[in-house]
């Protein structure tokens, strides 16, 4: 019938009930690959800095001198290309996503990653270069 | 005495069932489209939150229009609870949606403007039909009187189907549902924007819906006279037809205006007016 | 004294979510007169190949707009991997056809709920993107993103499908195609949708050629151009044949992405079926030099980007040139003798996507 | 009684989104996640809607846009910014033509992060920007009592 | 690449190009698009047209200020290239169908496209 | 019977008077003096008649009857003359035929041309007469200021304000005759000059258009006139069972299958008179006239002539194929006029268009004739006339004020010209809205056509009508209360023409709800009543019931007070583009264009050139089957 094509469809849902996944009473749905947020590791980073060259939004900023790793949430776009450009595992790209805020700022880590003591080899340099 | 009794029942009640009635539309509605829908009390939230707003105008008059479109909904729809004479109910509900056209009119904006004039295409094609329905109702009874008819014993349903049936496709006219949309709709978007009610706000929006809920009591009520010889059927009938029109909504698209004229008054023409051109030839005929 | 109804119309729509701007002149409901204005979502992201690397760009351009995101980040990289003389894995080609045609199955059911959304239609509007919330699982299962993929990049692809995820994207596919084909007889048979798109924003086959349209605007008048078939990706490898439709017009528009939900269906299956093993990518050395008009088949029609570069890390130049900008052309011809109700259902005809058009 | 928070009916607007949390945003209201479920209704028309959802950055030819329609809302009103670019540029904040996030134009309540930013996401956004709705409600009402106070005051002074 | 079509690019003068348009036109070509390139004080212009996906290109190279004729007498939506052309690189078009007058797109500064800007403030972490 | 004899002879007094008067003032002081005794004499006359039964007086006979035909020579003459000069010769055809079936007539039939009683008076006629007398000489009032404002708008017109005037008065006094003669002879004299007026007035300006259009209208009311001196023909001829040319004789004649064929024939002259279909377009073409004259004569007196005489006849054509057709004639007049009223923006023709379908609901009242219908045909009338005079008036003053009469150019008027808008206003509604009085008619004729045979025709006529009504009014409504911006106020200084007019009908259109029971009880209910034996009366509840409407429409705008404090004002929502208050917004191409809002003429469905031929064609089918079938019991 031309009329009420939709019936089929309408009976349906009426008959299934609702495909609504009950978000928040549920939690999200997610895979794991999901893109969610960029965690990092204070204890591992060794600033190296690539993880804020390779963003394409400038969304992290590092302090080499200071120790400090800065990531912007608000611009991050998730891409993941910082974890995937982090040489020392630093970064990694969880799935679940972050809550809305009602302030913009900037989220600021100290980077607490201690070089190991190299054993013996070059101890005087090491203070020369502090 | 009875008849005011039927009024002041009316008015403090319809409200309160037209937003249960609508809650309930909302949540089947939902359910068709596979959702779960708001609150059963969601359009008194919605009310609510309407009167806790500011109440912002582009001028003042449109408060004024908009009120007197309430007060005539709900002076037209306390008369035929009343049992009054349906003629003067259809007048007074008339003039309540120039009321509203006007207030649209008022504010002076193209949204509204076009809004305004599809409404009074829509007034235009729903007239004829519950002219009929009326003339139908009181071919079967012999009376304009909402108390007569609703006392009646005859089934009336019997002796107009087509009028009913023309009744239901302007129905969906005045319930504002799809395919008859066109001057605003309640929740589905539209080409200009929510038409008639596009610059009203606030309290201002909130008596339109309270008018809505009003008028779709009438409405309903003046569906329950085409079933009123027994009161279960009637009331079974109403749900009905009402359901009937939800689904409809779900199932169509909005049309032009021009389609919206032309069901309109082709409903009275083809299911009404012959409906009741037969009708007569029997009773002239029986007599 | 003319009787005429001036009213803007946009950029701000509840009917249509980006930002579309026109003037229209009515006479009671018909247009007679209605001129477009654009440039409320223009970026000016053309410009930033000069501040990214050109491996970079890539997230970029795939938000050059979110809907077809896949499609352009594909786009960009083939141009790139031309210039550069990469020779992309066969696997990388398969996976990017399979993303492709989901990106275009979401693409279309979305467009399909916002064309049902422009004609009243709202159950229809919520069916569409109910289905299409099952591509978008698919997508975020495999990529990681619903909307933005983030799996294309210049020499190949970063991430892989299991079999068994392809397994059972095979076997989701039947019943898949069953709901799409229900929802396909609404729009195809429904009377009040004929109504309201029969004989509505009619463009001749020749007209539609001559004002460059592109896509299923192109199509939906009967050329049967889809750069589809030159065979870029697998498509070469899966054997390929446009959709076509003669009316040329809104009808007609939507039935030829109707069809082409069926169609990419199709696709994906087949590319299931020969999907090949091998590795996912190719390193990328150097930096390309050169130019090319690296062109690939979109939901909405053939996008074009341009990229020139000069042996540096950036490139020159990257001009893009997207379906819609191509098609306002056409809409400006179909929309005067529209009704004013038709107007929303005319504009999505084209399935007009601002993002990119403005970029 | 405050209804406010049972009915927030909003009104989406894309400022230079690259349709991408537009779409989430839309796609919220299909069955799937159904805002319909918290009284949330896109009314697509600012002088009924209570929050303000936009997507994508400032540009010039969208700002007084965004502020028009800012400014049509009647109060109490928030303003949600879904994604990135809404909330800083995002990843466009360096091109030419974008000015920054939605925060240059008009004040923004809610930040939602993400690019682009889930419907999940959005919901919680806009739930979040419920109670600051509330607040300005009752700041609002306060602040008229005030008014009316003061008024009155001042009235019976000029009897005196 | 498993890329099959062939691109060609022919340059043109600039008084040719209206008859070569015309010429594409009227061998059934359809126009694709039309874009610019800042060459470093001079614009190269790109007319791309496509037969059966077969790739043709104009290129036209101009000064900064030349006026370029429209060929939207012939491709009637050409316009939109060209009403861009002149928005982005302020390459000024004589005689297009529809001259937005520069309302096209509207950009913060004009011609963004005009002056080379390769290579200035890139200054990561700003 | 003196009070009869003053309102028909009073004003030709005043006319010829004002023949001579050319100052402004002065002449404003006779019209006004002369409104102001007219206007006293028929409320006197209300007093005095309406509480009885119909009155007849003998008076004078011969000496009247020989003056009459001499001056419808003189008037034939002068149609000749005038169709000569303007070459127009089915004019001279038409009153040379006219003249010599007069000539015919009272050579023929010598001894039949007495009426027992010359002269009348009942309820319908005092109806008549309050119309005439107070709407009219109100009319006139406002026509003095009125035509000194036209001349000086229009420096071209040949200022004839004294023949204007004089035709005016004239007209007066032949509307009180018609109304209050019982000798169909005499009827038939005061029916043409009417005519004779309506062309000289319609003509006024002199343009090639307004001749024209004079003629036009000459030309069908002068065919009406044939047909009504056939009838007397006839009458005379079937004398004395038909009752002769004695009007409550042949009412009151018994022999249907006589009196019907000159009835058939009297009512087509109601029908050219009322400018039914096919022959509205002179009434339209009447609108050249100076806006008073439309006012006047072709809308609230003359044409209601028409009407009136198919009253007078309604209960001959009750019951009968003939009466039946009439009937539907004005009812496809009515649906027809309507509907193409919706395609028309020029304030007048709308005007024009209602005013047709007005006169052809009447019709079709009168033409099925049954008590209720004749009950609602003369509310009608009534409602008709003070509602649409104010119209006219408003309509002509606003004209003048911002140089244009089409509705578009009315956008806003409730902020340039607040006092004028809400008049307007009221008059608008007066046309269509409960519990105006139009609505109330069409009410009670609803009720009534249910319970006739083929009612339903009419039902369905009526229901469709009156859809189409709401839609042409209300969206001229709109535009006069859409509250525009920026705009400058032009009322103040508006002196020109008087106000009291207007006021005093603004006046009486809310009056009329409010005394339209007692109107009922004491004028029309009596009449009807006395010819049918029976009456219709709206029930009391309802009655109470649309008091109640009205008083809540007088309390509503109170409400306006309230609002005024706490509202804060926000320009219009414009799709969020950068506007001004007064609707310019930034458009495309970098231009700034303005919203315009147009209301809708849906032109292609409702068009004149689309519905004017088939209803005409449809009126005349059923006019001539009327002819054909005319006793024909239904
Ligand atoms: S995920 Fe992408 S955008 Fe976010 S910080 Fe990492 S590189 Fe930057
Ligand atoms: S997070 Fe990784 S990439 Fe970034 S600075 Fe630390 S170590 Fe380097
Ligand atoms: S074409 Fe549309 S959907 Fe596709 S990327 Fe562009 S804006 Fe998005
Ligand atoms: S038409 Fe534009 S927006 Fe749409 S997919 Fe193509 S490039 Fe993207
Ligand atoms: S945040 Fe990301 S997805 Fe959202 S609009 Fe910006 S680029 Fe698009
Ligand atoms: S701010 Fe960022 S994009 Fe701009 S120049 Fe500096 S590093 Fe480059
Ligand atoms: S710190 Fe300086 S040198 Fe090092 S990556 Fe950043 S911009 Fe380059
Ligand atoms: S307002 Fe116009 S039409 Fe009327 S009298 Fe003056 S000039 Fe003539």
């Amino acid at each position: 019938m031309g009329y009420f094509e939709m019936t089929r469809t309408v009976l349906r849902n009426l008959v299934r009930g609702p495909a609504t996944r009950q978000y928040p009473a549920v939690p999200a749905r997610t895979s794991s690959l999901t893109r969610g947020h960029v965690t990092f590791d204070p204890a591992t980073c060794r600033s190296c800095g690539l993880c804020s060259r390779r963003c394409p939004c400038e969304a992290i900023r590092i302090e080499k001198e200071a120790k400090v790793w800065e990531i912007d949430r608000m611009r991050c776009v998730a891409c993941g290309d910082c974890v995937e450009g982090c040489p020392f595992g630093s970064l990694t790209m969880e799935p679940d996503y972050l809550a809305p805020v009602v302030e913009h700022v900037v989220e600021r880590h100290t980077i607490t990653y201690v070089k190991p003591e190299k054993p013996e080899k070059k101890p005087k340099e090491e203070s020369a270069g502090a | 005495m009875n008849g005011l009794i039927g009024a002041v029942l009316f008015l403090i009640l319809a409200p309160i069932a037209g937003g249960l009635i609508a809650g309930i539309d909302r949540k089947i509605t939902a359910r068709m489209q596979g959702r779960v829908g708001p609150p059963l009390l969601q359009p008194f939230y919605d009310v609510g939150k309407l009167f806790e707003k500011e109440n912002v105008v582009v001028t003042t008059a449109q408060n004024f229009y908009v009120l007197a479109y309430l007060v005539f909904i709900a002076l037209s729809g306390a008369i035929f609870f009343a049992g009054g004479d349906l003629l003067l109910i259809i007048f007074a509900f008339t003039l309540a949606h120039v009321f509203l056209v006007l207030g649209a009119y008022a504010v002076h904006s193209p949204y509204s403007h076009i809004g305004a004039e599809r409404e009074l295409i829509q007034v235009m094609a729903y007239e004829p039909m519950i002219i009929l329905a009326a003339v139908g109702l009181y071919m079967v009874t012999n009376s304009f009187y909402v108390a007569d008819i609703a006392a009646a014993t005859v089934p009336a349903i019997l002796y107009l189907p087509g009028v009913f049936l023309g009744f239901a496709v302007i129905l969906t006219i005045k319930l504002r549902k799809s395919p008859f949309d066109i001057s605003t709709s309640h929740h589905a978007h539209q080409e200009i924007v929510k038409g008639i009610t596009t610059e009203f706000s606030g309290s201002t929006l909130g008596q339109v819906e309270i008018a809505h809920w009003y008028e779709n009591i009438f409405l309903l009520g003046f569906v329950y006279l085409f079933f009123s010889w027994n009161p279960v059927i009637g009331v079974a009938a109403v749900a009905v037809t009402y359901v009937a029109e939800i689904f409809v909504d779900n199932v169509t698209a909005r049309v032009r205006w021009q389609a919206a004229l032309k069901s309109g008054w082709l409903a009275a023409a083809v299911l009404g007016l012959v409906n009741l051109a037969i009708l007569s030839y029997m009773t002239i005929g029986g007599a | 004294m003319p009787k005429r109804i001036v009213v803007p119309f946009g950029p701000q729509h509840p009917v249509l979510p980006e930002p579309i701007h026109l003037d229209l002149v009515l006479e009671d409901e018909l247009v007679v007169d209605v001129v477009p204005s654009i440039g409320y979502i223009h970026r000016g992201l053309e410009q930033l190949v000069q501040k990214r690397e050109f491996t970079e760009y890539v997230y970029v351009a795939e938000r050059i707009c979110g809907i077809c995101s896949f499609m352009h980040a594909l786009c960009y990289c083939q141009g790139i991997e031309h210039i550069m003389k990469i020779e992309v894995p066969d696997r990388a080609k398969y996976l990017r056809t399979i993303w492709s045609e989901c990106s275009r199955l979401h693409s279309h059911l979305l467009w399909l709920g916002l064309f049902a959304d422009g004609m009243g239609f709202e159950n229809l509007f919520m069916r569409s993107w109910q289905l299409r919330e099952s591509v978008l699982d698919v997508l975020e299962d495999t990529t990681g993103g619903r909307v933005i993929q983030g799996t294309c990049k210049v020499g190949g692809i970063r991430r892989d499908i299991g079999q068994e995820k392809l397994d059972e994207m095979h076997r989701a596919l039947d019943p898949f195609e069953q709901q799409c084909r229900d929802l396909g007889d609404v729009f195809l048979n429904d009377e009040t949708v004929k109504y309201r798109l029969q004989g509505l924003g009619v463009i001749a086959k020749d007209d539609a050629y001559a004002l460059g349209a592109a896509g299923p605007t192109l199509r939906g008048s009967g050329v049967a151009v889809d750069l589809r078939e030159t065979g870029y990706a697998a498509y070469g490898d899966l054997g390929f044949k446009p959709v076509v439709e003669t009316a040329g017009d809104c009808y007609a528009r939507c039935a030829v992405r109707v069809r082409e939900l069926y169609s990419s269906i199709d696709l994906i299956r087949r590319a299931i079926d020969g999907m090949p093993e091998g590795p996912l990518d190719v390193k990328v050395k150097g930096a390309p030099d050169g130019e090319y008009f690296s062109r690939v088949e979109q939901p909405r029609g053939e996008v074009v980007h341009y990229l020139r570069g000069d042996g540096t890390k950036h490139l020159a130049r990257a001009r893009i040139r997207t379906p819609t900008l191509a098609n306002i052309p056409a809409l400006v011809k179909m929309l005067p003798g529209a009704q004013l109700a038709d107007v929303p259902v005319v504009v999505l005809s084209i399935d007009p996507c601002i993002s990119c058009t403005e970029r | 009684m405050a209804f406010l928070k049972r009915s927030p009916w909003i009104l989406h607007y894309d400022a230079s989104s690259c349709n991408g949390c537009d779409i989430e945003v839309l796609a919220c209201l299909t069955p799937l996640y159904d805002v319909e479920r918290f009284g949330i209704i896109n009314t697509g028309n600012p002088k009924h809607a209570d929050i303000l959802l936009i997507t994508g950055g400032i540009n010039s030819q969208n700002r007084p846009v965004v502020r028009n329609l800012y400014e049509q809302m009647p109060e109490p009103k928030v303003v949600v910014a879904i994604g990135a670019c809404a909330a800083t540029g995002g990843i466009f904040r360096e091109c030419y033509n974008i000015a920054g996030g939605v925060d240059k134009v008009i004040p923004v309540d809610v930040y939602v992060p993400g690019c682009a930013a889930r419907p999940e996401q959005i919901i919680d956004g806009v739930v979040k920007a419920l109670s600051i709705l509330e607040e300005k409600r009752e700041k609002m009402t306060g602040e008229a009592h005030t008014k009316e106070e003061a008024r009155h005051a001042a009235e019976a002074g000029e009897g005196t | 690449m498993t890329m099959n079509e062939e691109q060609t690019t022919t340059s043109v003068a600039l008084e040719d190009l209206v008859g070569e348009v015309r010429g594409l036109h009227d061998g059934g070509y359809r126009l694709v698009q039309i874009g610019c390139t800042d060459i470093g004080g001079s614009y190269e212009i790109n007319y791309s047209f496509d037969k059966d996906y077969q790739f043709k290109n104009l290129r036209l190279t101009v000064g900064p200020e030349t006026e370029v004729p429209s060929i939207s007498g012939i491709y009637w939506g050409a316009f939109v290239y060209e009403n861009e052309m002149h928005d982005l690189f302020g390459i000024p078009v004589t005689g297009i169908n529809i001259d937005f007058q520069g309302t096209f797109i509207k950009t913060a500064e004009k011609y963004p496209f005009s002056v080379t800007r390769r290579g200035d403030d890139r200054c990561r972490n700003a | 019977m003196q009070t009869l004899l003053f309102l028909i002879l009073f004003p030709i007094l005043a006319a010829c008077l004002l023949l001579f008067v050319k100052r402004t003032t002065l002449r404003y002081a006779v019209v006004t003096l002369s409104a102001l005794f007219i206007g006293g004499a028929s409320i006197y006359l209300l007093i005095r008649y309406a509480f009885g039964d119909a009155v007849y007086f003998a008076a004078p006979s011969e000496g009247a009857s020989m003056a009459m035909v001499a001056i419808e020579m003189v008037l034939a003459l002068f149609i000749i003359y005038m169709g000569a000069k303007f070459r127009n010769y089915l004019a001279i055809v038409l009153a040379v035929v006219q003249a010599a079936l007069v000539v015919y007539l009272e050579i023929s039939f010598p001894g039949s041309l007495h009426a027992v009683n010359n002269l009348f008076v009942d309820q319908l006629s005092i109806i008549m007469a309050l119309i005439i007398g107070i709407i009219g000489s109100l009319i006139a009032v406002y026509a003095v200021r009125y035509m000194e404002t036209y001349h000086h708008h229009h420096p071209e017109v040949r200022d004839r304000q004294g023949m204007f005037f004089f035709v005016i008065f004239a007209f007066l006094a032949a509307m009180f005759g018609l109304v209050f003669s019982n000798n169909l002879m005499w009827v038939f004299f005061f029916w043409e000059v009417t005519t004779i007026s309506s062309f000289m007035l319609i003509g006024y300006s002199e343009t090639e258009e307004a001749t024209k259009n004079a003629f036009r209208a000459l030309v069908m009311n002068l065919l009406g006139g044939v047909a009504f001196v056939v009838a007397l023909i006839f009458l005379a001829a079937t004398e004395p069972t038909s009752g002769g040319i004695d009007l409550a004789r042949v009412l009151a004649s018994g022999d249907a299958a006589v009196i019907l064929i000159p009835a058939v024939l009297i009512g087509f002259a109601g029908i050219t008179k009322a400018a039914l279909m096919p022959f509205s377009s002179w009434l339209l073409g009447a609108m050249v006239a100076p806006t008073p004259v439309s006012a006047l004569l072709h809308s609230s007196t003359m044409v209601k002539a028409g009407v009136y005489i198919l009253v007078r006849f309604a209960p001959v054509f009750a019951g009968t194929f003939a009466g039946f057709s009439v009937g539907l004639v004005g009812g496809v007049t009515f649906v027809v006029a309507s509907a193409i009223a919706i395609s028309q923006s020029d304030a007048k023709s709308v005007l024009a268009y209602s005013t047709i379908a007005n006169l052809g609901l009447i019709a079709a009242c009168a033409g099925v004739g049954t008590y209720m219908l004749v009950w609602a045909a003369i509310l009608l009338i009534i409602f008709h006339a003070v509602a649409k005079s104010l119209l006219f008036l408003g309509t002509g003053a606003i004209e003048h004020r911002i140089g244009s009469r089409n509705i578009e150019d009315m956008e806003g008027l409730i902020v340039r010209m607040p006092k004028m808008a809400v008049m307007m206003f009221i008059g608008i509604a007066g046309m269509f809205l409960a519990p105006f009085g139009m609505l109330i008619s069409k009410w009670a004729a609803i009720e009534a056509f249910v319970q006739v045979p083929f009612g339903l025709i009419f039902i369905a006529i009526l229901a469709y009508g009156s859809a189409v009504t709401v839609f042409f009014w209300a969206k001229w409504m709109g535009k006069l209360v859409a509250v525009t911006r920026n705009v400058e106020r032009v009322e103040k200084g508006f002196l020109e023409e008087p106000w009291a007019p207007l006021y005093i009908i603004t006046g009486l259109v809310i009056a009329a709800v409010f005394l339209f029971p007692v109107i009922s009880s004491t004028l029309i209910e009596p009449y009807v009543l006395a010819i049918y034996g029976a009456t219709a009366r709206l029930a009391q509840a309802n009655v109470g019931i649309m008091l109640l409407m009205m008083a809540l429409l007088l309390v509503l705008p109170v409400s306006f007070f309230l609002f005024r404090r706490t509202a804060k004002h926000l320009p219009v929502y414009m799709g969020g583009r950068p506007a001004t208050p007064d609707l310019h917004f930034a458009g495309s191409l970098g231009l700034t264009r303005e919203v315009q809002t147009r209301n809708y003429y849906l032109t292609e469905y409702f068009g004149e050139a689309k519905l004017f031929r088939p209803g005409a064609v449809v009126c005349t089918i059923l006019i001539l089957a009327s002819w054909i079938l005319a006793g024909v019991p239904l």
